[in-house]
């Protein structure tokens, strides 16, 4: 199988964790509104974007995840106000970290939407699959048992 | 045959659950094909092995006359015995054993028994009592102490209520801590109603299994009592992972709790550094 | 140094004699040339044995958590680095500061014995700091060497020798001269992701996870470590590449912001693991996201990742 | 006796990894442990010790042991089986005894299979020492610095050749193969080992002649010295981390753990450390050990008094490696002094 036939037939797994209040809304209003997203995506409802310990993200890297994206509420949107203010903090300081561990920065990132950006949550999760399919999959961090 | 790994567990299957008390189940466990996992003598242990959560030892509760089941009367109280807890019967478990050095028989033949059980520490007792009843002459009297919290925490209600009491030349003497509606029996520690009942030491051996609390007033007691430390008989128990004196965990002094124990007589433990 | 000695004694029997404190936690000479280990000494008689010497590095900060309960004052001597370490438990309210005396020491440098060792020097019997000189009492006769060039590594980079935080403060002040504190960071930033996840991976594998590293940690002072608790047991104790991966990230994460840079990690590491650059990476990331922050070196302010500004930028594209 | 020049070792280390696993000391950033030889590896044959002992390559840090699949109430077990032959290269004398005195316990009545198994599957090729280190103490319990007799052969570093002597039927079988690499050492061989070995031992002897001790006396001193305050001294800067008991060559103590994939899983043993706090922590929140003080007088206690009155022979081969790496500088020398053990 040509590398190329070898990258198209890879189905990267792509770990969402979607805030409760506006990521994980947007997603539901996207599937309402019949917007399609690839199905590579699994998305898991965390009360907000600072809930998300690294043990989270790391841990879906571990199981085999290749992508790890953390959605959340634009900044002062936050149901909890101050929640994505500490996320953009700690999540920027561990996506360097990873990328200092060797882990490609595309493979783990953050985007802020909001319940209505319904569009926005299907194109990104389009842009990431996309992104990832191109990266390959991710043997850094796998356990391999 | 080729020596196997101690370490490997055979798989059997949980055929009977009884819930004795709202936190002690009793498991009845058969190798696949029928039959007892592996013979045992009484007293000794048996690890028990529910991947992926893990292992534990547990004493046998069922006395080696019985030779359809083993049983095993565990409490609620860490990983394993949370996931025990909540399975069904016909679940299937690993089992490997049988460990420790269990009661030594002969020292008990021709002599009366004096048994002296606390809450779940009848479990390691009852195999060593319903053993005895099975064989019952080469023993002389034979005296059950037992005593829990509650009444609903007793376990084995069968038999310390109807199929001991009738047994020859065997009496059985019930106690709850406190006052308990609905209980007519005797109330007070163990510790206690052993001295109250006052048993006289000759030719007569103790055997007491409980929470460290109660062994401690146990001892006492029936040092006032005249009992030499050679006459008394506990089990003792420790966080136990190999259950075959390798790793190196379950050490009081130079003694492994899981090969040398868990059964040691009083003067034993004497001389044993008090870690444990 | 010799004078720093003698006054350790006479402040350590003091402060005894006269009942200010219950215990003084110091160091001590062992057998060898270069062990000077904590000591706890609670009678007076007993502070004849204190020592200050150039092996005199562990951090004795974090001793307290368990030698303070039950007493009203515990006196201990802090370098630059210990004094940092020691706030650090301060503003992460795990040490009562009423409860403690501290003795500051001005430290220029302690000497790692493995590098006299590497170039020959063995079977000493004693090493003395004499100005910017190291003298080694050896079998046949003394000899001088350049003290800096056998320095800790972390002490060729120290910016605070002058302890930040002390009651008492028992010598003249020295000179910080910090080498460049980033530069290995900068030259693994350099490399590709392949080249740094080999890098990493290499180092990880060697880890033989005996949490040295977390036990003498200012900045690890939980009551109940994550990587202790059974249910959900978010570390196996497999020797595995990926539970080293999550055992180092995660405790760098953990310490982020709050980790002063004492290098203790680097220290104690038995297979020489440079821990010290994974917490380096995010202090000089917290510091060119959110500003330069130096832990430890005032308990009052918040750490960096325990507080935010409204409008902090992102190490990820906003849309 | 054979010998063989040291510019013919990669041939030699190469022909032995073709039949088995070779492995040896082999450096990386500074730090020299055994590893698998493969062309051009930094093979230090110069250091005394590696930080982690070949203990590792008899009882791994951690290994599976058993495979595990379950299905609702439906479990099917299958145990794992222990991986192919290996060659330990330069393994120091210590370390060698280190491994015959753990060999007493693993391969006593139950036998530990596993343990067994690999023992078999190895080969120990020993590498006396030429120049003790500080931290040496090996004579301290009667060990000889350039002979280990446990070996399967004894290789002395002569400078430009190494002498080689197979002892036993698998250094035999292992002469045999490595034939054509090797030469006949000649008459005064024999004559040159002795020297090196009384040497080596005398200067030993000597630098522990500076502590001046044998440590055959502290088994019976710690008889009665369970509340001895010695302990209340020592405890308290003990960081309780695992590096004493991870890199000693004696200290065996193992966990039993379960990994899981969902349905599947492994178990597996693991190193353990009577340091950690958990070591003998039960369910139900009970601990002999509820303190450092418990753990660390039980380091030495067993090592020093359990296991030589259960296999008569001290749980310590004097390597140092613990009174090197302790980040506090806890010394083995130091309470084996102060509990009166020198004889």
């Amino acid at each position: 199988m040509s590398v190329n036939a070898e990258q198209q037939a890879f189905e990267p797994l792509i770990v969402v964790f979607g805030c409760n209040w506006c990521s994980y809304a947007g997603g539901d209003l996207a599937g309402t509104s019949r917007m399609t997203y690839p199905p590579n995506v699994r998305v898991i409802r965390v009360p907000c974007s600072s809930r998300v310990n690294p043990n989270f993200v790391l841990r879906a890297f571990q199981r085999g995840a290749d992508g790890v994206v953390v959605a959340g509420c634009h900044p002062g949107d936050c149901h909890y106000v101050t929640g994505n203010y500490y996320a953009r903090r700690r999540l920027s300081a561990l996506r360097r970290f990873l990328e200092f561990i060797g882990v490609e920065p595309e493979r783990f990132e953050v985007h802020w939407i909001s319940g209505s950006e319904g569009a926005k949550f299907a194109r990104v999760m389009e842009e990431v699959t996309e992104k990832i399919r191109a990266l390959g999959p991710n043997r850094k961090m796998r356990d391999v048992r | 045959m080729a020596v196997i790994n101690p370490l490997l567990p055979q798989v059997a299957k949980i055929v009977d659950i009884k819930q004795e008390t709202p936190n002690i189940k009793t498991y009845r466990v058969v190798s696949p094909d029928g039959g007892k996992p592996f013979e045992h003598i009484p007293g000794q242990c048996a690890m028990i092995s529910v991947p992926p959560v893990g292992e534990a030892l547990f004493s046998i509760t069922s006395s080696p006359t019985q030779q359809e089941y083993m049983e095993f009367s565990i409490v609620k109280t860490g990983s394993v015995t949370d996931f025990l807890h909540e399975i069904e019967p016909e679940f299937e478990i690993g089992i490997r054993g049988p460990y420790g050095n269990g009661f030594p028989i002969d020292m008990f033949k021709g002599k009366d028994i004096l048994f002296i059980g606390g809450g779940i520490g009848l479990a390691p007792l009852r195999s060593l009592i319903n053993y005895c009843l099975d064989t019952r002459d080469d023993f002389g009297k034979i005296d059950i102490v037992y005593g829990a919290r509650t009444p609903d925490d007793m376990i084995q209600k069968e038999e310390i209520f109807k199929v001991w009491p009738k047994a020859p030349n065997t009496e059985v003497h019930l106690t709850v801590d406190n006052e308990w509606e609905g209980w007519e029996g005797r109330v007070g520690f163990v510790p206690q109603c052993v001295e109250e009942i006052c048993f006289a030491p000759d030719n007569r051996i103790a055997v007491t299994c409980g929470p460290p609390i109660m062994i401690k007033f146990v001892l006492q007691g029936l040092e006032k009592l005249g009992f030499t430390p050679e006459q008394i008989i506990t089990t003792l128990e420790l966080r136990m992972k190999c259950g075959v004196g390798k790793c190196g965990r379950c050490n009081i002094g130079d003694k492994y709790v899981c090969k040398d124990g868990p059964v040691f007589t009083y003067a034993e433990l004497l001389n044993l550094p008090p870690e444990y | 140094m010799k004078q720093l000695n003698d006054t350790i004694k006479q402040v350590a029997a003091q402060s005894l004699s006269r009942g200010d404190v219950d215990l003084v936690i110091g160091w001590q000479k062992g057998d060898l040339w270069w062990q000077s280990y904590p000591a706890f000494v609670e009678n007076e008689q007993d502070t004849a044995s204190l020592t200050w010497d150039p092996f005199c590095v562990a951090n004795l900060s974090r001793y307290l958590l368990e030698e303070q309960e039950g007493k009203n004052k515990v006196a201990i001597f802090v370098k630059g680095c210990d004094a940092l370490g020691l706030n650090q438990l301060l503003q992460d309210k795990r040490v009562d500061r009423e409860k403690v005396y501290l003795y500051g020491i001005p430290c220029d440098g302690l000497v790692d014995h493995r590098k006299l060792e590497a170039e020959g020097f063995k079977w000493l019997s004693e090493v003395r700091k004499e100005g910017k000189e190291l003298v080694l009492v050896g079998r046949n006769g003394e000899q001088k060497v350049n003290a800096r060039d056998y320095m800790y590594d972390k002490c060729l980079t120290c910016r605070y020798p002058n302890p930040v935080a002390y009651d008492q403060m028992l010598g003249e002040a020295v000179e910080a001269q910090p080498e460049e504190r980033f530069a290995s960071v900068k030259e693994l930033e350099e490399m590709s992701a392949d080249e740094r996840f080999t890098y990493w991976a290499n180092q990880f594998s060697r880890c033989i996870r005996c949490f040295a590293c977390r036990n003498v940690c200012p900045a690890c002072s939980c009551r109940e470590c994550i990587f202790d608790i059974p249910e959900p047991r978010w570390l196996g104790k497999a020797k595995e590449l990926s539970e080293d991966q999550f055992y180092h990230i995660i405790r760098a994460y953990h310490v982020a912001g709050r980790c002063v840079d004492c290098g203790e990690c680097t220290r104690v590491c038995p297979v020489d693991l440079p821990l010290q650059e994974l917490n380096r990476k995010f202090i000089k990331d917290i510091n060119e996201l959110y500003g330069e922050y130096d832990a430890g070196v005032d308990p009052e302010t918040e750490a960096p990742l325990v507080t935010y500004n409204t409008n902090d930028p992102a190490a990820f594209p906003e849309s | 006796m054979k010998k063989i020049s040291k510019d013919k070792l990669p041939q030699l280390w190469d022909r032995l990894a073709q039949q088995a696993t070779l492995y040896l000391p082999v450096e990386e950033d500074g730090v020299v442990n055994f590893a698998p030889w493969k062309e051009g590896a930094a093979v230090n044959l110069d250091v005394i010790n590696t930080v982690v002992p070949p203990k590792q390559m008899v009882l791994p840090q951690s290994e599976n042991y058993l495979h595990f699949r379950v299905d609702g109430g439906k479990l099917d077990l299958e145990p794992v089986d222990v991986d192919g032959p290996y060659v330990i290269f330069g393994a120091r004398p210590c370390d060698v005894a280190a491994i015959a005195i753990i060999d007493k316990l693993f391969l006593d009545e139950p036998c530990d299979t596993l343990y067994k198994e690999r023992r078999e599957k190895g080969t120990i090729i020993s590498l006396g020492c030429n120049e003790p280190e500080e931290t040496c103490f090996c004579t301290a319990f009667e060990l000889e610095p350039a002979f280990s007799p446990d070996a399967d052969v004894s290789a002395w570093d002569m400078g430009e050749y190494l002498l080689w002597k197979a002892q036993g039927e698998k250094g035999e079988a292992l002469t045999k193969k490595m034939e054509d690499l090797l030469e006949d050492a000649g008459a005064d061989a024999e004559k040159a080992v002795e020297s090196l070995r009384n040497n080596v031992a005398s200067k030993e002897a000597a630098a522990t002649k500076e502590y001046g001790w044998n440590a055959q006396g502290v088994k019976d001193a710690l008889e009665d010295k369970f509340d001895s305050e010695i302990w209340d001294k020592l405890y308290r800067r003990c960081l309780g981390c695992g590096v004493c008991t991870y890199i000693c060559p004696t200290c065996h103590c193992f966990d039993v753990q379960d990994f899981s994939r969902g349905q599947e899983g492994l178990r597996f043993r693991c190193w353990d450390s009577c340091m950690f706090g958990d070591f003998t922590l039960m369910a139900h929140g009970e601990n002999p050990r509820p303190t450092q003080k418990e753990r660390v007088r039980q380091r030495f206690m067993h090592k020093l008094l359990y296991y030589p009155s259960n296999f008569d022979v001290y749980a310590c081969v004097g390597c140092g490696r613990c009174v090197r790496k302790c980040p506090v500088s806890i010394d083995i020398t130091q309470v084996i002094k102060e509990v009166g053990g020198v004889k």
